[in-house]
């Protein structure tokens, strides 16, 4: 029954020990994909006409920019799964989830500002994309400090997780209103209906990367969400066998 | 012992507005906070920034902007601080009456005594900062319009931070993403109207928002209150 | 007439119960104290009851129905005085009372005045809070009981900081309550003057069994 | 029953100073505050005003400076407050230790965990504003002697405005009119500086603010919490 | 031995006296009650002997000698408790009741835990404030007793929120600190089982002389 998968899958002890055999598998092919990624792209893909050898760090940036907004909607979503439903699980996901979009959000930036160097001729440009990219960083800092400024977990889980919906909301606003706004930023260049503007060599292997990025994300998540269960239910049983074990 | 007359909805609605404009004017002080912080950064900006009118002229549009934009986030702090030290929110929750309908006549007073003062006040700073001809009228409407989508997602932000021993400046960390639109379609209309180029487009995104905020926000306050009341 | 079941009710606070589990009922016309010592967990039992506090186990009833967190469904029938009062000292005792019913959609009692003269604040009316002493602002929260029309009074300390005959005049005032049908929970820890208290003992759980009845 | 080993106001200032800091290690949030605050409004400028990089050069020794300040205003107003009403404010004037070192110790703590940390923060944002070169050691070392001033500075106002039920910015009222030489000096330096100028003077003024400050206010605050604590 | 006299001592809220002049001398070696009813300005006497206050009207002499407005001369010879106990609730027991007496200058007191132990909070040592209930709190305001050595006591209804047992252990405490020669002034509404109190009662002013000697 659909229900009873559901149900079992709420609780934090299935999951853990579900996930368990998952977990080799996934960080080895993320890693694998992403040492592959990178080879193609780093050593074998051309350089770009313009910008040289400085371009390749492409096959950073846009994976970690792609991943941090997919990330917000993993977070808000299952924040608002726990909500409702009333679900630990999916709360400890949602506390899981908030740090690596952060970091991932700070890596775009961070990437970008390099990469604004020798292109744009300065590190830091007020433009709609890396605008929005903050106000993206904001958003995930404001969850990681709620999370922390709360003592009592329970109330920490919900309060965040009202602060992640209603940014859900936001999200495409803000894109809107600064895309809007000002742009001197790359205007999307993957594009899925019509013929991409990369160059081919350039893009298998950054799609790639991206598709490395999402298994990674997936990999550190679970693993962020298994020491939350631990952490949160160190009190049962079952946690403390696991200990026992070692 | 029961209920003879039936609770009403209206009469809730009237006795909070009815306190929330009290207690405002006994903190005359308080009323009178936003209004001295704008005040304060406008003379500030001469002082620190440029005393040039030109310089002054280019920046007035979106200054006047931010500093009402700031002005009314300092003052959301205290929204719902002292009713839940004091208790008095518990006794909101416990109400028969729908808690998003109680919120939003806080919130309405709130905008009725910060986002409304400023608006008035913003274009008499404006000739402080050489603010160009053309912008005063879209610079009254936009923040008029924009000060109750401002007020209404920072009262999130207080509800959400209220149970916090000192919710401070965390709930500037949390609204500041959402009022970034705010921010944008606001400044942008006066700059437009500056340079007389067409605003409608901005002043209409600004009450859409308006609108969506007013629906949804309640139920985010409420609910937000509803579990900062319970930790 | 309200009734009020518990079964294996317990609250927990950081995952560990704070009392044994609770069984029992209570009806309409009853005064039932609960007791305990400092950090037993009274406050945090009567929180739950209100809808204040959700970490509980077991079943509450409600006229025979079982009450889910979270849920303010008793809201309309109880009236809930804690530790801290929710009197706003900026405003005036008349002010206070008005808001206090006016929030709950009733029309404002024009009993206010009535209210504060029987908690002894004839003359007060107009008095603001932050010029009370510590037991006059309590008085200002009591002067609720005498227009409330609320069939259940959870009341945390009432007595706090209320001086002798304070406290005597409370009495008499939860006594008529409690003839009329009224259920009234409370907690204190000086000897109450009522008769046919009902006590509920509250014991630290993990100290050997209990279920009081 | 009398005390054998004599109180000693050394002991005293490291148990007040002692007990600063873990409070607001326990409030890592505050600690942050003034920070995000500083950041948000970093953020707001070239949204609201303008992000050309030439015009936003321009602005930024001053805007860093007015932020810089209405960051440590923001900060101020909690400074007593809580103090005042959890009773913890009598305690600290019933001491027999003289109550001018205790505060010190207070406003100390502030300066370490607003003041230090804006400054270090400064320069990044610095690069987000465009600011140009040679700016960015004496932005530094201009807030560094600066912010100690605002700190005591602001601390009298709050010591002032403790005892109202609702001290706000009116406390920003009161202590605007001291803010101003410092920022003027303040951005003068940095303004300076990035065109090459001397700065000696400017750096010399704040140093000697600074100074005078640190002797004046202490008693200062000092007198403001007595009066207050016994309204 | 310490010694504090009063003569036509009355305190003032705008402008109007608060209670009849009072006229006593206290030593130590005594407990003394001041009482009243709510509102009789039990608090505001206190506080005026702390030099927390300073309308009030009369004299007050401290070892013979008059103190003056505003004086805070006598500090380091008191302990102060009044209706808010001064305790951060973000901090744990143990760091607020070592400020407390670090901030008076004195050496980090080992004996903090016993303190805690002796007003029953055992083990809460490195529990914040804001975890405790209403009870608890009171206590670690309570435990600055048990290590203070001010020499007058004064304290603005210490029981509030304790609970009987606690009552008792502050009652015992209180006659040894009197049988070393100390003097506790408090204010309480609760019957004090000390031998010896001596009563002061505070008179409405106004409604016929008193002098209590
Ligand atoms: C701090 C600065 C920067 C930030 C925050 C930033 C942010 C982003 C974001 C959010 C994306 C979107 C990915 C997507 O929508 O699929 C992106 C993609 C991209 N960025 Fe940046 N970026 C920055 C600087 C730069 C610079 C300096 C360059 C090079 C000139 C650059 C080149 C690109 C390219 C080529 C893409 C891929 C566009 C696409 O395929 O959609 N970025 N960046
Ligand atoms: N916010 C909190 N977080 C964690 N634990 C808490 C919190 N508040 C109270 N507690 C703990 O829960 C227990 C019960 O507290 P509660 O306030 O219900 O006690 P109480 O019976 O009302 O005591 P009192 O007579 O002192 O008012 C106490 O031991 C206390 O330490
Ligand atoms: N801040 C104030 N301003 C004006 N009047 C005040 C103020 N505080 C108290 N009063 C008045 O002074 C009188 C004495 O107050 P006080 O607090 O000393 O009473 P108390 O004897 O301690 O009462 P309780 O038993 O309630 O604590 C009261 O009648 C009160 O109304
Ligand atoms: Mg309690
Ligand atoms: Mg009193």
């Amino acid at each position: 029954m659909a229900w009873q998968w559901f149900h079992r899958l709420g609780s934090p002890k299935w999951f853990y020990e579900k996930t368990t055999a998952w977990l080799p598998w996934l960080g080895f092919i993320s890693i694998t994909l992403i040492l592959l990624g990178s080879i193609w792209g780093l050593a074998f893909g051309p350089a770009e006409a313009k910008q040289g050898n400085s371009a390749r760090i492409i096959y950073i940036h846009v994976p970690a920019a792609v991943l941090a907004m997919a990330g917000y909607y993993v977070m808000a979503i299952s924040g608002a799964i726990g909500l409702i439903w009333r679900m630990k699980l999916s709360f400890m996901v949602m506390k899981a989830a908030a740090p690596i979009g952060a970091v991932l959000t700070f890596l775009a930036l961070f990437t970008g500002a390099v990469w604004g160097k020798p292109t744009w001729g300065a590190w830091w440009v007020w433009d709609g994309r890396i605008t929005s990219m903050v106000v993206l960083f904001l958003l995930y800092l404001g969850i990681v400090a709620l999370q922390e400024a709360y003592q009592n977990q329970d109330t920490a889980d919900k309060i965040s997780s009202v602060l992640a919906l209603v940014g859900m909301v936001n999200i495409p606003i803000i894109y809107k209103s600064v895309d809007w706004w000002y742009t001197l930023h790359q205007p999307a260049t993957l594009k899925l209906t019509e013929k991409s503007s990369i160059d081919p060599s350039m893009g298998y292997p950054l799609l790639l990367m991206i598709l490395a990025f999402y298994i990674f994300y997936a990999w550190v998540l679970l693993l962020r969400t298994r020491v939350e269960i631990l952490k949160r239910e160190q009190k049962t049983n079952w946690v403390q066998e696991i200990v026992a074990k070692g | 012992m029961m209920s003879t007359d039936t609770p009403s909805l209206r009469r809730a609605f009237w006795a909070s507005l009815r306190r929330e404009l009290l207690l405002s004017y006994r903190h005359k002080g308080d009323l009178a906070n936003p209004l001295i912080f704008f005040l304060m950064v406008v003379v500030f900006t001469p002082l620190g920034i440029s005393e040039e009118p030109r310089m002054l002229a280019r920046i007035a549009p979106g200054m006047l902007w931010v500093i009402a934009l700031l002005a009314t986030l300092l003052s959301l702090d205290g929204l719902f601080r002292s009713d839940y030290d004091d208790g008095a929110l518990e006794q909101m929750v416990l109400s028969p009456q729908p808690l998003a309908c109680l919120v939003l006549t806080k919130v309405f007073a709130h905008w009725l005594l910060t986002g409304v003062p400023l608006t008035l006040l913003a274009p008499v700073l404006g000739v402080m900062l050489q603010l160009p001809e053309g912008g005063y009228g879209i610079l009254f409407l936009s923040l008029l319009l924009g000060t109750g989508s401002l007020s209404l997602i920072g009262a999130i932000g207080a509800a959400l931070t209220v149970g916090l021993r000192k919710g401070g400046l965390l709930l500037s960390l949390i609204i500041m993403p959402f009022y970034v639109p705010v921010l944008i379609f606001g400044s942008g209309a006066v700059k437009n109207a500056i340079e007389g180029f067409p605003v409608n487009a901005e002043l209409a995104i600004l009450t859409a928002m308006l609108l969506a905020w007013s629906v949804m926000a309640p139920f985010a306050i409420a609910g937000g209150l509803k579990i900062s009341v319970r930790a | 007439m309200p009734s009020l079941e518990f079964r294996q009710f317990t609250c927990q606070r950081d995952g560990h119960p704070l009392f044994n589990p609770l069984n029992f009922a209570l009806n309409g016309g009853e005064v039932v104290q609960i007791a305990g010592p400092n950090g037993a967990g009274k406050t945090t039992f009567l929180r739950s009851l209100c809808g204040l506090f959700d970490e509980w186990t077991g079943e509450m009833l409600w006229q025979g129905t079982p009450l889910r967190v979270p849920d303010f469904s008793l809201c309309s029938q109880l009236l809930y005085l804690g530790h801290q009062p929710g009197v706003k000292k900026s405003l005036t005792a008349g002010e206070n009372l008005r808001w206090f019913f006016g929030v709950q959609g009733m029309p404002f009692p024009g009993a206010v005045s009535d209210a504060l003269a029987q908690v002894g604040l004839q003359g007060y009316e107009d008095t603001f809070c932050y010029q009370m002493s510590a037991g006059q602002l309590r008085r200002v929260a009591l002067a609720r009981l005498y227009i409330s029309r609320a069939a259940i009074w959870i009341l945390d300390e009432p007595f706090t900081a209320i001086d002798r005959f304070g406290v005597q005049n409370l009495e008499t005032l939860l006594q008529r309550h409690v003839s009329n049908g009224g259920l009234v929970i409370l907690t204190t820890h000086q000897p109450l003057a009522i008769s046919g208290v009902r006590l509920i003992e509250l014991q630290m759980a993990g100290r050997g069994g209990n279920d009081v009845d």
